[in-house]
């Protein structure tokens, strides 16, 4: 344990934990599944990953802040409804392709104002996120069953669930999308005063205040960014199914957290990275589509799923542990 | 003499701004829909309540402890379909019993793993939310369970029955709600819990068995989760699966509502109780008035957040908060 | 010959209709020594369900079966799986109309049909005329819509004077359904019949009415579960559908099967739900689930 | 002295400032001169800090106004009181954790590149050059999570030199300060002063106020009680002027008579922290632990209390070898600890004063199954008469007391205990000398009546003052014991630099 504190890799593994726990489960699926170490699984599993972790991208931020926000599962099936919807208005049919446009704008922009509206919220009422996004899980789930009246929307266009099943060269367009997505974010928050702020924020809000940082709309800005990237889930999301659905992204909010979280994110704030959340992301993701492959029966997925939660914290433990010196509290 | 009494009661009340809340809705509803203030309603809501409210209850001890709770919605329905199947198995006794036994090892393990291992809750208990989904399906199969003999068995007390003429989950839900609130607020271990959710190291520092309290009040919340499902399955004489889904999240905004602090250290059980009732006479309230289900949804959101910002504006003395 | 024939279904555990077609399939691919199943869960979530088709197709199964979590949304992965030249079979409810071309058949209950049967129950049981509520399932689910679809639209042919007063949904909850009755019974003291979408709601909202006191009122449901078929042996449930998970998932594999050795399939491949009452209860026997 | 002129920097009229219950602030006038520095002194919770904040624009005042230069302006906010030029080195630390020293120094205020970046080549080398200013050893790149408390208020104080302020206000800059950080800290003070800058400088340490101040000014009760010059004055003069009376400073060493050992360490040792660690303490007896940060003798402490496993050795009290695996064994033992850090270790700061005076013996303030809320207020009453904690009422959450009334909260509290063996780390960290004189001789008050005593302490007169013998460490080492005779400052200083006895000699 010392030794593997003293060299760089090591340090760098006990401070992302997760990545020590994605190798171990890699090598475990790769040798006891056949289907498992090929080219075309790991492109489905970046597919597969893709929704929750755009989410978990903008999450992180807020999260680092110090808030959270449970509304994204909701933002993604309203997203989704209007990008299907949209594209196949009579206003754009002569529009060919470029009909998706207005759509993707639509959808983009409802989800940043959702985040917008639930940041101004926890803003200028000082109630806590989570039961103002609460709410806004079951209100914007209400706005969408009003928008769609309960219905499932389907695209015509088959060029829209092409695009979310093409491919870059070697690698699916949406796998492409979801990696820029987390370098972007990772430079935004690794290297931007914005990025910077945010831990301020979390890490210590009064010493922010005093410093003059703008908290609220700091805020804003980020319950923004995590709206637009469940918005841009909701669009990839329906775009691999060409459809969309008023039920669409159910739960997917503690999921994200969990990945989140995993990633080593502290739900106080003030801590956390993007590597760490796309670790948490891709753990989650390799476990599935590993259970998946070996068909081990439903339930017991659940259960396998919630003890290696709970063993992947425990590994942490081990790897952060201070030691026999450490003060016992 | 009088009027500061006077004046010190406003502003008690002034603090309370969650109470004030309740108080408006209780008139607005009346107002609007005629058959929402008749006393047949009102029981009827306070007794849908009870089986949020008897979790919240011990969530909220968890909280104020500083941790979460999430697997209390799969674990009533494991519990639920525990207590039912074995219901006509080995009788309602024996089976409250065994069903209250394997929740309590439930919350032993919660508390094991926050508080003697020291692991994060919100995903310890995420993870165990998943687990006990699991492990639920696999006890039943998959099924459904049910009573057979719904008439003539006394379990039907907890749910449907009465106690000196009140509705049985009305009092029980007092009962508890009272009890919880005497323990957090006047013995030792209610201020025990209180210090480590406060200040976690302090409550060390002061010779407080910090990893003891943590685990204590996952056992709470287990047991509570256990009574709400005798109540849950004794008024459904039957249980699904999924019965307590998304209940962690109903559960917490009943407790957040109450004004208890997610950072721990702060909340009273009573006002959980008042929360609860909150939701619980929203979503009756909405439902009378014969909204679609999605109006409600959107109202409710309208509604959490005033109520709460009542509250908070209410103790800081200002409507907007200051922040910059 | 040995086929491989991957399944996933929608949201198994959910409720005893969906874990009894799960045992009856794995039992009836079991007895079928050509058979080797592959059986997935999507658990309720519509992207999950795509992944599963992906991974199928990844793993080249011979045919598909889909019970989809909604009927629009999977269209492109089953495209996707044709292309592959994989067959897919769809079970239960149907995908949407653009996706007819990639499918080799549907094998399930009709559910528009179910619907329509319930609303001759009720202008049955009430005579013609009166006022009653509706328990639907839950919100955005294709047998949801598509039951409450066929019970509305068949209830205003064959009776204008039975008036639905309210809907509300139950979210195939008895709990929820429950509490959703006992508040109708508060706000109307003329109810005379409740639909609810199955029975396990449908017996939830008997629970309140007896709590209540409330007599008098025709309960009808769908999807005959066993505690309706003892509710209606009590004489307190007038009627419901009767479906049978085990028929259901045996022609989903037999339609499979038949596709693969290359024989003739009808397209819409629709099996019997017959009505259930307290009369001809006899000729049933007692659901499993 | 320096080119001192007479145009205030500074100037404050009339504020008032009060929170529920408490007039924090009454009418406060007193003005800073450009190139001064100002004392400002007062009693735990005379309305120093938060005259301060009033300035510093985090809190508004309820009446009275504020001048720069003669100019009067309204202090909106923190940031808007530093456009103004009035920058405030907080009493209490407030770092971002997870954040760089550079971050935290410029926090709010990051340099920007196109975009948004932040540019980072400026950002590091301006902080460098503050940092070698205050002669700090660590980079402008370290993580402020991985600094120690003293390095963490230089981060704080080197937010002061980023602009150029016309007044800066140190509040109780030293108190988790190293002697040889201070002497930078002062060099840094003094160079801000000859460069024209008003100075408010607040501390409860007398022989600082008397190096380091001009001019001083008194606050009483939130009241304003007069200015005086420093080099005309004395401390006596001053003390009365605090707290209406004066301090009688008898060196207080007359014999006791020593009981038997009460407390006895052999070899104990703790992984890297310290090693073989051996000493007694006798009842009725006072040990001191003199050292400099990271000499290891919190740790002996955390030990001793039960929150620490030591590698190798025995404690024995009374004469019988105990294992101590926690606080609450440490308790039944008769072990109390006064922690080193009174937000973090010592109080629950949303609780009450009564709640968290009561809170180690809680279980035993029962009458059934429940409190008994008379024996609580009465334990409080007594500890509130005894140490002159100031607080409108027991209710009150000790996180809205003064600094140094939350300190004797978390003294009454294990005072509270009676225990055998009372451990203080630290324990007039941020104290008035009132208060201060009147803990040390709690302290040898409580020897006397048979208590033994650890006073752990990086302040030499106090533990010259309060100590029967002095225990010299060096890097988890006892380099030297003295006895209440021989012990004087060079010998100290000496031992605790890491020179043994024999070497010196
Ligand atoms: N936020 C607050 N809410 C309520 N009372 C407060 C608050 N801040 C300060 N006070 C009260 O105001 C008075 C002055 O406190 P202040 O912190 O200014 O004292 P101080 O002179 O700085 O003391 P010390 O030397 O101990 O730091 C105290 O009685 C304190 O309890
Ligand atoms: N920032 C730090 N990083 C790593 N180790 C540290 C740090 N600060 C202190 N230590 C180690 O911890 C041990 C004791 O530190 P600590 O400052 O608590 O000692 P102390 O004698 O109690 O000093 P004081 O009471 O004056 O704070 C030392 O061995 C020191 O090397
Ligand atoms: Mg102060
Ligand atoms: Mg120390």
């Amino acid at each position: 344990m010392e030794r593997l504190k003293s060299n760089r890799a090591g340090k760098w593994l006990v401070q992302n934990p997760i990545w020590g726990f994605i190798v171990i489960i890699f090598v475990f699926f790769s040798l006891s599944n056949e289907y498992f170490f090929d080219m075309r699984n790991f492109q489905n599993i970046l597919v597969q990953t893709s929704t929750i972790g755009l989410i978990a991208l903008g999450m992180t931020l807020v999260m680092i802040n110090g808030n959270i926000d449970l509304s994204v599962g909701a933002v993604v099936a309203l997203a989704a409804s209007l990008m299907v919807d949209i594209q196949s208005w009579e206003a754009f049919s002569g529009w060919g392709n470029w009909q998706m446009l207005p759509a993707l704008l639509a959808a983009l922009a409802a989800g940043t104002a959702l985040g917008a509206l639930n940041g101004i919220i926890v803003w200028k009422t000082g109630v806590d996120a989570f039961i103002v996004t609460l709410g806004a899980m079951l209100g914007v789930r209400g706005l969408v069953f009003i928008y769609t009246e309960e219905q499932s929307f389907f695209a015509m266009n088959f060029t829209f669930s092409d695009i979310g099943m093409s491919s870059v060269g070697p690698v699916p367009s949406l796998a492409v999308l979801f990696l820029i997505a987390t370098v972007a974010v990772h430079i935004l928050l690794s290297r931007t005063v914005h990025g910077r702020n945010t831990y301020a924020v979390g890490g210590n809000r009064e010493a922010a205040v005093n410093a003059g940082i703008r908290v609220g709309p700091h805020m804003v800005v980020n319950f923004m960014i995590v709206g637009f990237f469940a918005a841009l889930a909701g669009v990839t999301l329906s775009s691999q199914m060409g459809a969309s659905t008023p039920n669409l992204g159910r739960e997917y909010e503690l999921w994200v957290i969990t990945a989140v979280v995993l990633g080593g994110t502290k739900l106080t704030g003030g801590a956390g990275s993007i590597i760490g959340t796309f670790g948490g992301v891709l753990a989650i993701g390799i476990l599935r589509n590993g259970m998946n492959l070996m068909q081990v029966p439903a339930f017991y997925v659940l259960v396998i799923l919630g003890s290696i939660l709970i063993a992947v914290l425990f590994l942490d433990k081990q790897l952060t542990r201070k030691g026999a010196e450490a003060l016992k509290t | 003499m009088a009027e500061t009494r006077l004046k010190q009661l406003g502003g008690i009340v002034a603090r309370q701004g969650i109470l004030i809340a309740f108080a408006l809705f209780l008139v607005g509803f009346a107002v609007f829909s005629e058959s929402f203030s008749s006393t047949e309603n009102l029981t009827s809501v306070v007794r849908q309540s009870a089986i949020i409210g008897v979790m919240a209850i011990g969530v909220t001890v968890v909280v104020i402890s500083g941790n979460l709770d999430l697997s209390v919605g799969s674990m009533l329905s494991f519990a639920t379909v525990m207590v039912v199947d074995l219901h006509d198995k080995i009788g309602p006794g024996p089976a409250m019993l065994v069903m209250l036994v394997a929740v309590l090892c439930l919350g032993c393990l919660n508390g094991f793993l926050v508080g003697m291992l020291r692991l994060n809750s919100l995903i310890v208990t995420l993870g165990m939310l998943s687990a006990i989904q699991g492990l639920t399906l696999i006890y039943s199969g998959g099924q459904n369970v049910d009573i057979a003999d719904q008439e003539g068995t006394w379990f039907a007390l907890f749910g449907r029955g009465e106690i000196l003429g009140i509705a049985a989950p009305i009092v029980m839900f007092a009962v508890l709600a009272v009890v919880m609130q005497v323990v957090m607020s006047s013995t030792a271990y209610g201020r025990r819990v209180y210090a480590v959710g406060g200040n976690p190291t302090a409550s060390v520092f002061s010779g407080i068995r910090r990893s003891r309290v943590v685990f204590s009040t996952y056992v709470i919340s287990a047991f509570c989760v256990g009574l709400a499902a005798i109540i849950l399955g004794s008024r459904v004489m039957g249980s699904q699966n999924n019965v307590g889904q998304g209940y962690e999240l109903l559960v917490l905004a009943g407790v957040i509502l109450g004004g208890t602090s997610l950072l721990g250290g702060s909340g009273t059980i009573l006002k959980t109780v008042i929360g609860v009732l909150i939701l619980g006479f929203i979503q009756n309230g909405l439902l009378l008035l014969g909204f679609a289900y999605y109006v409600q949804w959107l109202v409710t959101w309208v509604v959490i957040i005033l109520a709460v910002w009542l509250d908070v504006a209410a103790k800081r003395g200002r409507l907007f908060s200051p922040i910059a | 010959q040995e086929y491989k024939i991957g399944i996933t279904q929608n949201n198994v555990g959910v409720d005893s209709y969906q874990t009894t077609y799960e045992q009856a399939f794995i039992s009836a691919a079991e007895a079928n020594e050509n058979v080797e199943a592959v059986v997935l869960d999507a658990g309720g979530d519509v992207a999950r369900q795509i992944a599963q088709i992906q991974d199928l197709i990844q793993q080249n199964v011979d045919a598909i079966i889909i019970w989809p979590t909604n009927g629009q949304a999977v269209v492109p992965a089953v495209r996707q799986a044709k292309n592959a030249g994989i067959p897919v079979i769809v079970t239960n409810s149907n995908i949407a109309e653009e996706g007819f071309d990639f499918i080799a058949s549907f094998s399930g209950p009709n559910n528009i049909q179910q619907g329509a049967s319930s609303a001759e129950l009720m202008c049955e049981a009430l005579d013609g005329s009166g006022n009653i509520v509706q328990i639907s399932g839950q919100p955005g689910y294709t047998t949801a819509i598509e039951r409450q679809k066929g019970f509305e639209d068949r209830l205003a042919e064959a009776c204008p004077d039975v008036t639905i007063m309210e809907t509300q949904p139950g979210d195939w909850n008895r709990e929820k359904s429950q509490r959703v009755m006992e508040a109708f019974l508060v706000k109307y003291d003329n109810i005379d019949g409740v639909y609810a979408g199955d029975d396990n709601m449908g017996v939830g909202a008997l629970n309140a009415a007896k709590a209540a006191g409330r007599e008098g009122i025709a309960f009808i449901g769908a999807t005959n579960f066993a505690v309706g078929y003892e509710a209606m042996g009590r004489g307190e449930y007038y009627g419901s559908i009767y479906q049978s998970p085990v028929d259901d998932a045996e022609a989903a594999l037999q339609t499979a099967i038949d596709v693969l050795d290359g024989k003739d399939v009808p397209f819409l491949n629709y099996f019997e739900t017959p009505k259930i009452t307290q009369e001809n209860m006899g000729e049933f026997s007692k659901p499993v689930f | 002295m320096t080119e001192q002129t007479q145009t205030p920097a500074l100037r404050l009229d009339g504020i008032v400032k009060t929170f529920p219950g408490v007039r924090a602030l009454d009418g406060v006038s007193f003005e800073v001169r450009a190139g001064e520095v100002h004392a400002l002194l007062g009693e735990n919770g005379a309305g120093k800090s938060t005259l301060m904040k009033v300035l510093a624009g985090m809190h508004q005042p309820n009446e009275g106004r504020i001048f720069i230069e003669e100019r009067e302006v309204t202090m909106e906010s923190p940031l808007h009181a530093k456009a103004q030029g009035v920058v405030l080195i907080h009493q209490e630390l407030s770092l971002a954790e997870e954040l760089t020293v550079a971050e935290n120094v410029y926090l709010g205020e990051l340099p920007r590149k196109r975009w948004g970046f932040v540019d980072w080549t400026t950002l590091n080398a301006k902080t460098n050059e503050i940092l070698k200013r205050l002669n700090c050893n660590f980079d402008a790149t370290t993580r402020v999570s991985d600094l120690s408390i003293a390095k963490k208020q230089m981060v704080e104080i080197a937010r002061a030199l980023t602009v150029d302020a016309k007044a800066v206000v140190f509040d109780e800059p030293t108190a988790s300060l190293t002697d040889a950080e201070k002497v930078v800290l002062f060099d840094v003070i003094r160079d801000l002063r000859a460069r024209g800058v008003g100075i408010v400088y607040i501390s409860h340490r007398m022989d600082e106020i008397f190096t380091l101040s001009d001019r001083l000014s008194v606050l009483r009760d939130g009241n304003y009680r007069g200015t005086l010059v420093t080099a005309e004055t004395d401390e006596d003069e001053v003390t009365r002027l605090m707290i209406g009376r004066s301090l009688s400073y008898e060196r207080n060493h007359e014999h006791v008579e020593l009981g038997e050992v009460a407390l006895e360490v052999r070899g104990l040792s703790c992984g890297s922290l310290y090693h073989d660690v051996s000493f007694e303490v006798r009842r009725g007896e006072v040990v001191g632990f003199y050292g400099l940060v990271g000499a290891g003798r919190t740790e002996i402490a955390e030990t001793l209390f039960g929150l620490r496993t030591p590698s190798a050795g025995t404690i024995l009290l009374e004469g019988e070898e105990v294992r101590i695996d926690s606080p609450v064994d440490a308790i039944a033992q008769g072990i109390s600890l006064v922690p080193e850090s009174r937000k973090e270790q010592g109080l629950v700061l949303g609780m009450s004063c009564r709640d968290n005076i009561t809170l180690p013996q809680i279980g035993d303030l029962t009458t059934g199954p429940f409190v008994s809320n008379g024996a609580e207020v009465a334990i409080y009453d007594m500890y509130r008469d005894r140490l002159d904690i100031r607080s409108p009422s027991w209710r009150q959450a000790v996180g809205n007391l003064s600094g140094g009334n939350q300190q004797k909260i978390v003294i009454g509290k294990w005072l509270a205990m009676k225990p055998r063996v009372l451990i203080v780390d630290e324990p007039t960290r941020g104290i008035d000398v009132g208060a201060k004189g009147e803990i040390h001789n709690l302290i040898r008050e409580l020897a006397k009546s048979g208590y033994a005593v650890i006073v752990i302490s990086s302040e030499m007169p106090e533990v010259l003052h309060v100590a029967d013998r002095v225990i010299g460490m060096y890097q988890g080492e006892i380099i030297r014991t003295f006895d209440a005779g021989e012990v004087t400052e060079d010998s100290l200083v000496q031992a605790i630099s890491g020179i043994r006895a024999d070497k010196a000699a």
